[in-house]
């Protein structure tokens, strides 16, 4: 009987699930046909349905085309980061896994599909003595934490899977979970070498969730929201018709998008920062214990985690789905996102083929020393460039020399400072 | 007996508070008794937001900035403690309450 | 959906409890974070959607962090495990007063002429709304909780830091602060 | 400055990138089974007999004089020479095994060998099926003519070739001599019959190495303890009896 009652006394709590949940995908008059393909090719599959069923498999469809799109990057992603590592020490890299049963080598495009059989096929082991439910549970979470990052992210006009008012904030918060489950893989072992990987991931995903956070908080501040479309809204526009107002063409933007995107490296375990995995010391870090399906899944956690960030950096500092110029805006927005997404990515695998692995002690001074303090006047220099937004004339000049020295001063300054800690040293015995 | 939606979510955080007081009443580890005072702070945010959400409220964002405010003491008051933690641990090699009886270092 | 007040209610209730029951206290902190976690669900289902993501920002992006440190990093002994010979006395003590304390608050709750919101509609909140509160109504608060959040993070790391000096050659010796020329 | 050796670092990884697209000599890798790098003349795995002529078995060089089983250090090595009917060496190996999986690749067997009759091959597709096949090799096995040897290693080939074809002319001119100088008696010259020590055919060694490592070989003790029983199925063990037996005899003369 309560229950009903509280039903009934409060109609809007249920409904304010799905408003919040605005309905994915809204159509927009006024795009071209290209630009709304996906909402037509929706529309076409659930138009016929009545309302309540049609939310519901309009999120489905979200889901499904979000979480497909994105397995299908891992999977080539995977290949692509093999060839380019190859090509950088210059080798070709996997180049002749094509069809099965032919001698099409596709350029070795079968080999994500060779080695999905081959982690499918493998004996899942699980320690004698290790808690077998966490042991379990850590990849599943790890990934559903990663899967759930990509609900606010809007992939183009008007394709934002869920609207949340406060997306980023969401966003950051789903992503904190992963540390978690990177703990519980460490701990659920049983390995000495996995519970130490996992406390120094641990010591490193809290140490640069700091400047992450951080660093975009002046993209908050101009933009003035937490909603992912809305920060997308606030770079649109072209100054002199050319350049865009993209947030990372600006000195305070640029320097929190060089710092996001250092702390997204770390937090995504990528090279040079990936220390919880660095097999020289810790064999595989948290992964020791697991093999066959359950490592596959950490493997596409970590691509996913990797994915999520960039897309997140897109969003907030290289104008979402926004075309660069004008008259390239024929061009479908979810194209412009995949470029951008692209481009990001690959730059996380240049810098995996160039960088080697820091130390743990260098790890956490870059990040305490370095970043936190970087964002922080990052923060003053946005706040400066907020306050000086009606400066016109040799005023705008002043501006940009301005806040370019805010960035760059403490840059040299503190750059000077870490890098006396450790530039040329002299071997006593070498 | 019929009871309001503010009703329930007050029965629900009165039960988590008490839960929270048992733990920190009975346990004897410090890390424990932490833990329940931490499931006591939250049970008092729940009454915030529930009062927030069911009641007559005078601002319509008074009980959401209260329980910010509240999340941002209670990850201070968490810091601190396990500090605190850290400290007894080192000192007596143990983390058990009883023996924490002493003023001097 | 009282259902999923139901459900949420449960889960948190449960793994409190439980929680606070278990030996392994590497289980029972996983089991509080997940109960922080169904406290940020009942926030989400009641509305308050910030205050959920910071719930869960907070407790399990970070104190969980905190407190799984400080649970490996204080070894247990096989002492701490044995239960204490008065360990009896003090549950039941312990239930006593939390059943009385819960007794009380039920008997209260449940008797108590509480006002029910004069409107049915829910209250909702943006987030931009609630920048301009803490930046006008409670800027005062915001700075107080500024000065806390930093006053407790330098007692914590003087709280738990060794006091002993760093030995040479891992940290840089110090040095005076680099004259500044470029800026 | 911060930053700048890490943006060097990625000019440097971007180059390679860029340049291993349009400069295929950069890739130094090649396609394996079907494409094949050159390997190096001095290249070496385990030793194989060299014979002259066609027949395998009878033309091996190798006179059984045991030096190389004596010098193995891993006694990877086991000789029977060949007797005719009337107990007579026949300076051909009866057995000729050799256990790889005991040979350690250090090439003194080639360095001591008076009549360049080992040599060491470059086969390195060996891995077998079943674990213990192919582990100890027989003579057909190992006999391979001087044409591949030639193929292998051109210039050892051909030093050794001419070495040779040198001390067969000298041989043929001391037994012409010998022939000519003592008619009445009958012509015993002939270099192969002569003792090992003093290795008549050959004087100069047969590669300019050896002479170094003369003396060292020479130095090494022979070791008294049998050595340790190698890996090998019964079946081979019954066929030829056991390889690393402790020597008895000494080298036929």
């Amino acid at each position: 009987m309560t229950l009903v009652q509280l039903s009934r006394v409060t109609p809007g709590v249920s409904d304010w699930f799905f408003q919040s949940l605005s309905s994915p995908f809204i159509a927009a008059a006024g795009d071209s046909r290209l630009e709304r393909l996906p909402i037509i090719a929706r529309d076409l599959l659930t138009s016929r349905l009545p309302e309540p069923w049609r939310w519901w498999l309009n999120s489905l469809l979200a889901i499904l085309v979000v979480l497909f799109g994105f397995a299908i990057l891992f999977a080539l992603l995977t290949l692509v980061e093999r060839k380019v590592l190859g090509r950088v020490q210059n080798r070709p890299g996997p180049n002749r896994t094509g069809l099965p049963f032919t001698k099409l080598r596709l350029f070795g495009l079968g080999q994500p599909l060779a080695d999905g059989i081959k982690m499918l096929t493998k004996e899942d082991i699980v320690p004698r003595s290790a808690d077998k439910l966490l042991h379990f549970l850590a990849p599943v979470a790890l990934l559903a934490f990663s899967i759930l990052t990509f609900a606010v992210l809007p992939f183009g006009r008007n394709l934002v899977p869920v609207e949340l008012d406060a997306g980023i904030l969401y966003f950051f918060a789903a992503g904190a979970g992963t540390e978690l489950a990177v703990f519980m893989a460490g701990w659920a072992s049983r390995n000495k070498y996995s519970l130490l990987a996992a406390m120094r991931a641990l010591a490193q995903l809290i140490s640069y969730e700091l400047p992450l956070l951080l660093s975009f908080v002046p993209v908050i501040m101009m933009a003035g929201t937490l909603s992912t479309t809305g920060v997308v809204e606030a770079q649109a526009g072209w100054k002199f018709g050319f350049i865009p107002h993209w947030h990372v063409l600006t000195p305070w933007g640029f320097a929190a998008f060089v710092i996001f995107m250092v702390s997204a490296l770390a937090e995504s375990n990528r090279s040079p920062f990936d220390l919880p995995e660095a097999e020289s010391e810790l064999i595989a870090g948290h992964l020791t214990e697991y093999s066959g399906f359950k490592y596959a899944l950490f493997f596409m956690a970590e691509y996913f985690g990797m994915c999520a960030l960039s897309a997140m950096a897109v969003t907030l500092f290289l104008g979402g789905w926004r075309a660069p110029l004008p008259f390239l805006e024929i061009v479908p927005s979810y194209v412009w996102f995949a470029l951008k997404l692209f481009a990001l990515l690959f730059g996380f695998i240049w810098i995996r083929a160039t960088f080697p692995r820091l130390r743990i002690d260098q790890l956490t001074r870059f990040a305490w020393k370095f970043l936190v303090p970087m964002a922080l006047i990052n923060l003053g220099t946005a706040a400066f460039w907020s306050l000086t937004c009606n400066w016109s004339g040799p005023l705008q000049l002043a501006r940009w020399a301005i806040a370019l020295a805010l960035v760059a001063g403490p840059f040299v300054v503190m750059g000077r400072k870490l890098s006396r800690d450790y530039a040329p040293r002299t071997y006593r015995y070498a | 007996m019929s009871l309001s939606p503010l009703q329930l979510c007050l029965l629900f955080s009165s039960a988590l508070f008490c839960v929270g007081l048992i733990g920190a009443l009975a346990r004897s580890n410090t890390i424990l008794v932490l833990l329940g005072v931490e499931l006591m702070l939250n049970a008092a945010n729940i009454n915030f937001i529930a009062f927030w959400r069911f009641g007559p409220a005078p601002s319509p964002a008074t009980g959401v900035m209260f329980v910010v405010f509240s999340i941002a003491v209670a990850a201070a008051e968490a810091a601190v403690g396990l500090a605190l933690v850290i400290a007894i641990y080192r000192h007596q090699k143990n983390i058990r309450l009883q023996e924490a009886v002493r003023l001097k270092g | 959906m009282s259902i999923a007040f139901l459900i949420i209610a449960l889960v948190t209730l449960g793994s409190a409890a439980v929680a606070m029951s278990l030996r392994n206290l590497i289980h029972s902190a996983l089991l509080l974070i997940a109960s922080w976690a169904g406290i940020a669900a009942f926030y989400l289902w009641a509305g308050a959607e910030f205050v959920a993501f910071a719930q869960l920002l907070v407790y399990v992006g970070a104190v969980s962090m905190v407190v799984l440190f400080a649970v490996l990093l204080t070894r247990q002994s096989r002492v701490d495990m044995a239960i204490a010979p008065d360990a009896l006395r003090r549950i039941v003590a312990a239930l006593l007063a939390g059943g009385a304390t819960l007794g009380v608050l039920f008997g209260a709750v449940v008797s108590a002429p509480l006002p029910i919101a004069a409107s049915a509609t829910p209250v909702t909140v943006s987030v931009r709304q609630m920048g301009q509160e803490l930046m006008g109504t409670h800027a005062a608060a915001l700075l107080i909780v500024g000065a806390l959040l930093t006053v407790a993070l330098l007692g914590a790391i003087i709280l738990a830091s060794t006091g002993r000096e760093d030995p040479p050659g891992v940290a840089p010796p110090a040095v005076a602060p680099p004259t500044r020329k470029t800026s | 400055m911060l930053g700048i050796g890490l943006l060097k670092g990625l000019g440097v990884t971007a180059k390679n990138l860029v340049g291993s697209f349009h400069d295929p000599a950069r890739l130094v890798t090649t396609e394996y089974p079907e494409q094949r790098t050159k390997l190096p003349e001095n290249y070496r795995n385990f030793p194989f007999l060299v014979y002259d002529g066609t027949a395998a078995i009878d033309g091996l060089r190798c006179v059984a004089c045991k030096i190389c089983e004596v010098e193995c250090p891993p006694q990877c090595i086991y000789i029977i020479p060949d007797r005719d009917e009337k107990g007579r060496p026949t300076k051909k190996p009866k057995v000729f095994d050799i256990d790889i999986s005991v040979c350690m690749s250090c090439q003194i067997c080639v360095e001591v060998c008076p009549f360049d009759a080992i040599k060491m091959d470059q086969q390195y597709e060996i891995a077998e099926a079943d674990r213990f096949d192919r582990l100890l090799l027989k003579r057909e096995a190992l006999a391979k003519p001087n044409s591949y040897y030639q193929e292998i290693h051109p210039a050892e080939a051909a030093q050794v070739d001419a070495m040779l074809a040198e001390a067969r002319r000298k041989a043929d001119a001391k037994a012409k001599a010998a022939a000519e100088a003592a008619a009445a008696k009958a012509a015993t010259a002939k270099p192969g019959a002569a003792n090992p020590p003093t290795r008549p055919p050959a004087p100069s060694g047969s590669t300019p190495a050896t002479a170094a490592m003369k003396p060292a070989t020479a130095a090494m003790p022979e070791p008294a303890v049998p050595p340790v029983q190698p890996t090998q199925t019964p079946a081979e063990n019954s066929a030829t009896g056991n390889p690393v037996a402790p020597k008895t005899g000494t080298p036929g003369a």
